[in-house]
């Protein structure tokens, strides 16, 4: 319940600038994602906003008020680490109510709340355990049933789902999601996870060396990504990323391939690609739009049908995957697990490029903005 | 040959004495092991040689005195002197309360070095002026003076609240009650005497003391208190004859800046404190050859006269030449003499020359326990003494 | 902790970082009121000592006490103040040190990451067994060590200071041990490390706090002791607290405290030196970012 | 911290444990093996002899006349050896209590990036570089009446100020108190101040958050976390207090009268200089009596309770 | 390079049967995954395998070997722990090399491997670096590392890329998988990421409260589930469990669902059901069989269009889920994001029944084995 900004916040450890000049603003009630590669600098600038690391320079304002030398328990956040950061002293029970306690919540409403947040984690049945008799997973869950049994401004979270199996994570980012619709809550977290990166945030951050990338809805950055990184760092296959020569066709500009058969692929956006003619650029096409020829796209505007040399299959329950190799790149298709191939075949596949999108092979900007 | 000698001799003038000794026993081609512990009189020093007995290696030689000597004999670490002493005439030149001590079971085990006397008095004549007091002679007159002389502003009783002060100070008031009773009461220990009304005036003048002393003399070293009567501020000290080496120290003449008494009530009597050194088994043929050598030079007049010159003391061998001695030695060797034959010669308690140091500690307990508490009287610390020193001779 | 102390921008920071400061040197000062007596008594002659009082500055700076106290006063038959006596104790300090401190590393290194049936019984019995009194085992002592032929020597002393010793560095080390992360020897036992390897290589270099607490207590506890440094020791191989004990306790003639202030002071230099030299070690623990969780 | 379990193993799986091991699985008991040795031989040996001696008659040296329980009699008959066992009560109460609070204050303060830390962690911790042997000596000029603090005191202007207890039987105590508290509290400072600096810095950083202060941080969380070394303190500090024999040798000698002794100075002073060590032995063992009364309770929920984390 | 055999395996903390009796057996060069839900005791297998705890009952053999009670480094096993365990007072390098160092490896070949483990897990940067100044990813690929430096009888993995970004992931999954492949070393695998196991595993084992509930290939446990847990537990999003009543349609049996039309699923193994005609059973049906209408399964065997009511729909990038809900249970449909829907609409979709799977709705087992 809490707008956020952060103005050119930079954090150096000795030499090394990790930070180096973040300009974020979220509004009240947000949901914030920030995504990007390991050691990219996403704990640091949590730890900043939480005001658990001093920052070397730039501001940091919470509801319009310069927080920047504010201490950490005059913030109102709560956190969930990274590494947990359990008291190792206390039991489950008690780790979680500490914080209740601190802001001085009678004991009774504070035993509510613990069972609350106990039986939404799943850990009920471990509040008397000391952290050090607890598994990965059960640790990580109290980590957030610390953060989540208290109401603050904001929410912190920095990868709280990553020892979770599949189904609890799942569970837990209904619980979440729940929490911030009910609460409104700001929230910033950190995931790896890209479907919960996708279905949790209002907004993602990408970073990468202490730099945002590209700041955006999931949508935007899914589709419209700023650059090859946030293109190539979002989703999961990568998307591909084709060398195509831009050539004309019909009076328009075009992408030709060298699959098996050269193949001429039209774009959404041809002007983008004018000024290119006859140059390289590389084509940014997800794997879901390379799939096994599917009747009722046939036909379609975008959509080309191509043959491709098997030269992997990845069975991956629901789909499987094909990669194969254009011009040394190589691409991962996504099929139907019917659409049976061998590796060496040729099958045909089909492109859809309605949104594909082309980026400049040395500054790795999109060209089609 | 070696000798390895335990003792308590540290300070300054003491060392200088054992160094006469040393250089003595390097000329006759002997070894000095010197091993001293200082620390409440020896107390240290006696853990030591348990210790070094037990391990099977104890000294050649270690300071110990009075009964404590016996005590070593039984244990059958002692060896036997008995050649030296014929040599030197021992049984001629020591007097037979000094020879007596010095044997076990008949034989010498040990050579004494001096003689000290405990019961004295020690006191500042300017302060005694100035406050219109006349030095005391018995305790009763001790009080009244002492009054005149707390009332003038000055301390009347220079005095360290340790056990063996106020042993020191409670033997002497004891003494003035007769050899007998002395005796009585320190050496056969005898119920009655402990439980008589005399026993108790002892007690009672003894906590009369009390108001006498400053309110800051808990635990304060013997030597503080001296001090205290060398700078006039107290009038004077009841203690044994090496206070005068305080006195020395600080450069004052002995009849002129102080004077020294006989405790009051005690004039014909003295209460000796001697220290000797036990020779102990030991196994090779130097060594034994050195220890007779150094129990030989013990008794040699050289080492008597220096060692007693430095401690205040007098020395254990008789017909010395007391030239260089000053008058309070030459009292003390006089009231030694005379003291002998009227049977006023007594051994210290205070100092472990009378009862075992089971007795004396239990006596010491109950002394120095009344002495401090407010609340006791003399006839309970009675009542304590007596059964304390049964107990202690259990 | 880094963090707490940081920010002092509010004023109400800045008063109680100065009320911090003012209670630590206040603090400072009663610790120091009777070492200030010694040094200005050790810097004072007798006779100032006996008229002066007790915080007064001497009459000049007089190094007299000092130079005695180090070569010239008497302890018994020799005259070469407590000197000597130096190199006795540090034959005895040294290697007694050493050897409790590292038995008590080993020892809390198993009982905390090695454990055994009755691993934590016998932690239990020997704590327990520190209770002793030392003095009751003087005798029995003495009895073993000349049994060993090694009574009245050095060896002995080193002995009996590390017999005793172990049962506090072991407390030590088995606490500090108790808070480092299992992972961490089992990480290794798969690297293949052995029981010695993991111990010097993993555990002892981050056991740096411990370690300074350790020596700063063995050496404190080993330099001063008295009453087996008496008891154990031969007439050559006394420690300089046989030495200071002689110089202060000299029960007749003046007592020259000037010189046993001096000789306090001097007698504790090599303890303080270690405080200062050790105390640089007091650093942050090192196992941060060991394990996660 | 998920202990080694080797001795929660049941029987039945002990005994299917093959029988020839290696050499290192036998090298923790090496390692423990001398200390173990020792400490049967010169800890719980001794202490079995001093037993045996507390039912003999030995005076100057050990003897084997059994005189049954009478030393232990003797003992509690004994008012001194009353006065000191109280005494103890009082001044390990208080020392304890007032090092251990000022150890782990200073630490505290200590922590908090201080300049100059090591002069002044130097000056609390050199009290326990100085031989009481002198340091007694320099104390009893402190404390005595007629010329340590209270003139001082009186000079600066304070004419009432009375500070008599080195000579009142009923508070000498408390100067044995303020002696020790000098000499041992540095260590006790120095003890937590390592322990402090093992603290993970992201535990703290989540109380922070959890909104607690400098002052909660301290006393919820980094301080539960020094357990040890409050473990380690305690034994240290009981450990001083049952021995502190030189403290009470050097500063009042027991006195006045023997209002400040205490067991150590009992025991030795019987068993040593007064040629009753059957006595002494007696009061070693009642010492040691007392001592695992309190101890062992203590040890057992300690050492018990770690097995579940 | 070993096999091994885990016999009965029971472990207890306490009161606690942490491992109530696990019997695995795997061959030389396999790779196993070990799955299941948070705490379930994958951590504690995988210790008792390494010889870090003692195991309360049970035998483990590796090569034929009884090694239940072998000292761990008598094992030749390397493992990365789910707690990282880094040594902290050793540099990234050292805690590499660590390992290679105490099996008498020299310098120079020591050095060649750090360097070889570090640029193959991107930390080639970090290698001066202490663990304390590391990002979380990183200390986890430092882990990696300590682990991959050595070529022991056996890998332990447990979770080793759980705090990786999702592209890091996916470059460690095809190192590890290569790795295995060269080495043919045996490897045991925790992991929580679906697509992990099923693209790494020769073998999967689910495990539930210390117990193995089943142990297949990737390709059994994903299509032919032993109960109802192993179904629900893999696959993201889990399998749908829709409660069908046994119908008898044309002579066979068949399942009856209430969608918004009532409509009738064919069954591959109709006998199997024939047992529980007019009874209800859990259909078992996965996401991607529930689509939009796909004209080329038009008019297949298992294949049978129904009107549902979409309660949710959630874009996830590739796909969209699309949420209904039939008899009370909530079902997810997985569809082409260009099949629109909105909340309310009432659409059609093509159920699959060609994979499904029923579930006795008390005992949760399978019923058509
Ligand atoms: N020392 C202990 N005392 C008691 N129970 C313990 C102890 N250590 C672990 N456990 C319990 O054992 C169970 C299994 O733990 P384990 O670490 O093997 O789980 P896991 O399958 O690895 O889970 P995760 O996926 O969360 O890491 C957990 O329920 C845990 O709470
Ligand atoms: N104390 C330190 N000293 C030097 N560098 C540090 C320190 N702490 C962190 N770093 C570096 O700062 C960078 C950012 O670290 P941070 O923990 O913010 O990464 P992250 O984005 O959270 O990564 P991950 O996803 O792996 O957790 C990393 O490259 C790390 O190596
Ligand atoms: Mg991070
Ligand atoms: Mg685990």
């Amino acid at each position: 319940m809490a707008n956020l900004v952060i103005e050119n916040v930079k954090k150096r450890y000795g030499q090394n600038e990790i930070l180096k000049g973040i300009n974020i603003s979220i509004e009240t009630g947000e949901f914030l994602i920030l995504v990007g590669p390991s050691g990219c600098g996403k704990s640091t600038l949590m730890n900043s906003i939480a005001g658990l690391e001093e920052v070397s320079d730039g501001r940091i304002m919470i509801d319009g008020q310069d927080v920047t030398f504010a201490s950490p328990k005059d913030r109102d956040i709560a956190m969930v680490f990274q590494s947990y950061a359990l008291y190792p002293n206390m039991t489950v029970a008690e780790n979680i109510s500490f914080g209740l306690e601190m802001r001085k919540v009678p004991k009774e409403e504070r035993e509510k709340e613990v069972s609350r947040v106990a039986d939404m984690l799943q850990i009920g049945h471990l509040l008397k355990r000391k952290p050090a008799q607890l598994s990965g997973g059960q640790r990580q869950r109290v980590a957030m049933g610390r953060a989540l049994a208290r109401r603050p401004k904001m929410y912190l979270f920095d990868e709280p789902l990553s020892n979770l199996d599949a189904k609890l994570r799942v569970e837990m980012r209904t619980e979440i999601k729940k929490l911030h619709q009910k609460l409104g809550t700001t929230i910033v977290y950190v995931t790896h996870d890209q479907i919960e990166a996708m279905t949790l945030a209002d907004r993602i951050a990408v970073m990468k060396d202490g730099e945002v990338q590209q700041l955006g809805t999931p949508q935007e950055i899914y589709d419209d990504p700023a650059n090859l990184f946030v293109a190539g760092f979002m989703g999961s296959p990568a998307m591909n990323f084709i060398p195509a020569q831009v050539v004309e066709q019909n009076g328009v500009c075009a992408l030709s391939l060298k699959t098996q058969s050269n193949v001429v692929l039209p774009f959404p956006k041809p002007d983008a690609l004018s000024g290119h003619l006859g140059q390289t650029v590389l084509l940014g096409l997800r794997p879901e739009m390379i799939t096994e020829p599917q009747p009722h796209k046939e036909g379609l505007e975008f959509v080309v049908k191509a043959d491709i040399e098997v030269e992997v299959t990845e069975p991956m329950g629901a789909d499987t995957m094909i990669v194969t190799r254009i011009e040394n790149a190589e691409v991962n298709c996504r099929s139907n697990p019917a659409y049976s191939a061998q590796p060496g075949d040729t099958i045909a596949m089909m492109f859809d490029t309605s949104k594909a999108v082309v980026f400049d092979c040395e500054t790795e900007e999109r060209l089609d903005k | 040959g070696e000798v390895e000698v335990l003792h308590w001799w540290t300070s300054g003038g003491e060392a200088a004495a054992i160094n006469v000794l040393k250089q003595e026993m390097t000329d006759a081609g002997h070894t000095w092991k010197d091993f001293a512990v200082a620390g409440g009189g020896g107390e240290s020093a006696m853990t030591v040689l348990k210790s070094r007995a037990i391990a099977g290696n104890p000294p050649a030689s270690a300071q110990i005195k009075g009964p404590t000597i016996q005590e070593w004999g039984d244990l059958g670490f002692l060896t036997n002197l008995d050649d030296v002493a014929a040599k030197g005439e021992w049984d001629t030149v020591l007097p037979s309360v000094v020879s007596s001590v010095m044997k076990y079971d008949g034989h010498y085990v040990a050579a004494p070095v001096n003689v000290h006397r405990v019961n004295w008095m020690w006191a500042n004549p300017e302060v005694f002026k100035k406050a219109g007091a006349s030095i005391p002679t018995t305790w009763d007159q001790f009080i009244t003076e002492a009054k005149k002389i707390k009332a003038a502003g000055f301390t009347p009783l220079a005095h360290g609240g340790q056990a063996w002060q106020d042993a020191t100070l409670f033997e002497a008031i004891a003494l003035a009650k007769g050899s007998d009773f002395y005796n009585s009461a320190f050496l056969s220990m005898s119920d009655e005497t402990l439980r008589s009304q005399d026993m108790i005036d002892v007690f009672s003048t003894f906590k009369a003391m009390r108001e006498f002393v400053d309110p800051g003399f808990s635990g304060r070293d013997w030597n503080i208190a001296t001090s205290m009567v060398i700078n006039g501020e107290a009038a004077m000290q009841i203690m044994g004859d090496w206070a005068k080496g305080e006195f020395t120290a600080a450069g004052k003449k002995a009849g002129i800046d102080y004077v020294c008494y006989p405790a009051p009530g005690t004039s014909g009597q003295f209460t000796f404190n001697i220290d000797s050194l036990a020779m102990f088994e030991v196994d090779s043929e130097d060594a034994q050859m050195a220890q007779q050598d150094l129990a030989r030079l013990i008794l040699e007049p050289t080492f008597q006269e220096t060692f007693n010159l430095n401690k205040g003391s007098i020395p254990a061998r008789l017909n010395m030449p007391r030239d260089k001695f000053d008058t309070c030695a030459h009292a003390s060797m006089d009231a030694f003499l005379a003291s002998a034959s009227t049977g006023d010669l007594v051994p210290s308690y205070a100092h472990g020359m009378a009862v075992n140091s089971m007795v004396q500690g239990a006596i010491n307990d109950v002394v120095t326990n009344f002495f401090n508490s407010e609340s006791m009287t003399a006839e309970e610390a009675v009542d304590k003494l007596a059964r304390a020193v049964k107990a202690a001779n259990m | 902790m880094s963090n707490i102390a940081k920010r002092q921008t509010s004023t109400l920071d800045k008063v109680l970082r100065v009320a911090l400061y003012v209670t630590l040197l206040a603090m400072a000062f009663v610790y120091l009121a009777p070492f200030i007596v010694m040094l200005l008594t050790s810097l004072k002659d007798v006779e100032e000592i006996r008229t002066g009082t007790l915080l007064s500055l001497p009459a000049s700076l007089d190094f007299y006490a000092w130079g005695k106290a180090w070569s010239g006063a008497c302890t018994g038959g020799t005259c070469e103040g407590i000197a000597p006596y130096f190199l006795n104790s540090f034959q005895i300090v040294i290697p007694a040190v050493l050897i409790s401190t590292i038995v008590g590393a080993l020892n809390g290194y198993v009982i905390s990451h090695w454990k055994f049936r009755g691993s934590n019984f016998f932690f239990a019995a020997l704590l327990l067994g520190c209770f002793i009194p030392f003095q009751v085992i003087l005798l029995p002592m003495a009895k073993t060590l000349g049994w060993l032929g090694v009574a009245n020597t050095t060896s002995g002393l080193v002995f009996v200071h590390v017999v005793y010793g172990v049962a506090f560095t072991t407390l030590f080390f088995r606490n500090f041990y108790q808070a480092v992360p299992a992972e961490l020897v089992k990480a290794a036992r798969l690297d293949g490390a052995g029981f010695f390897t993991i111990f010097y290589r993993i555990i002892l270099p981050i056991s740096t706090p411990i370690i300074v607490v350790t020596i700063i207590w063995q050496f404190t506890q080993i330099w001063n002791d008295f009453l087996f440094g008496v008891a154990f020791s031969g007439f050559d191989t006394q420690p300089v607290t046989v030495a200071l004990n002689n110089l202060v306790n000299t029960s007749f003639g003046g007592k020259e405290y000037n010189v046993d202030m001096a000789a306090a002071i001097i007698a504790a230099l090599p303890t303080l030196l270690v405080y200062v030299l050790a105390g640089k070690y007091f650093v942050r623990g090192l196992t941060a970012g060991a394990v996660k969780g | 911290m998920t202990t080694k379990s080797a001795n929660s193993g049941s029987g039945m799986t002990q005994s299917r444990r093959p029988a020839r091991l290696s050499l290192a699985d036998w090298m923790p008991k090496l390692v423990m093996a001398p200390t173990v040795i020792t400490t049967i031989v010169c800890i719980y040996g001794y202490m079995i002899w001093t037993a045996v001696l507390s039912f003999t008659n030995s005076r100057m040296l050990p003897t084997y006349k059994f005189v049954g329980t009478a030393q232990y009699e003797r003992l509690f008959e004994n008012d001194r050896w009353l006065v000191a066992l109280s005494n103890l009560g009082v001044f390990g109460g208080l020392f304890i209590l007032i090092c251990l609070f000022l150890g782990v204050m200073l630490a505290i303060f200590l922590d908090q990036k201080i300049r100059a830390e090591g002069a002044i962690r130097t000056i609390y911790l050199y009290p326990m570089a100085i031989s009481f042997i002198v340091t007694g000596t320099a104390w009893k000029w402190l404390l005595n009446p007629t010329n340590g603090i209270e003139k001082m005191m009186i000079e600066f202007g304070f004419e009432d100020f009375k500070f008599n207890w080195l000579s009142d039987p009923d508070m000498v105590v408390y100067c044995l108190v303020i002696a020790a508290v000098w000499q041992a509290s540095g260590f006790v400072m120095a003890l937590f101040l390592a322990g402090l600096r093992g603290v993970d810095g992201e535990m703290i950083k989540a109380a922070q958050l959890d909104g607690a202060g400098i002052f909660t941080t301290y006393r919820r969380i980094i301080l539960p976390s020094l357990k040890p070394v409050f473990f380690s303190a305690l034994v240290i500090l009981s450990h001083i207090a049952i021995k502190s024999f030189d403290l009470v040798a050097s500063l009042t000698n027991g006195g006045p009268g023997y209002s400040s002794d205490l067991p150590a100075n009992f025991m030795y002073t019987h068993a040593f200089n007064r040629s009753q060590m059957g006595l002494g032995s007696a009061s070693a063992m009642v010492m040691l009596g007392c001592v695992l009364a309190i101890l062992i309770p203590y040890l057992y929920s300690e050492l018990r309770g770690e097995r579940h984390e």
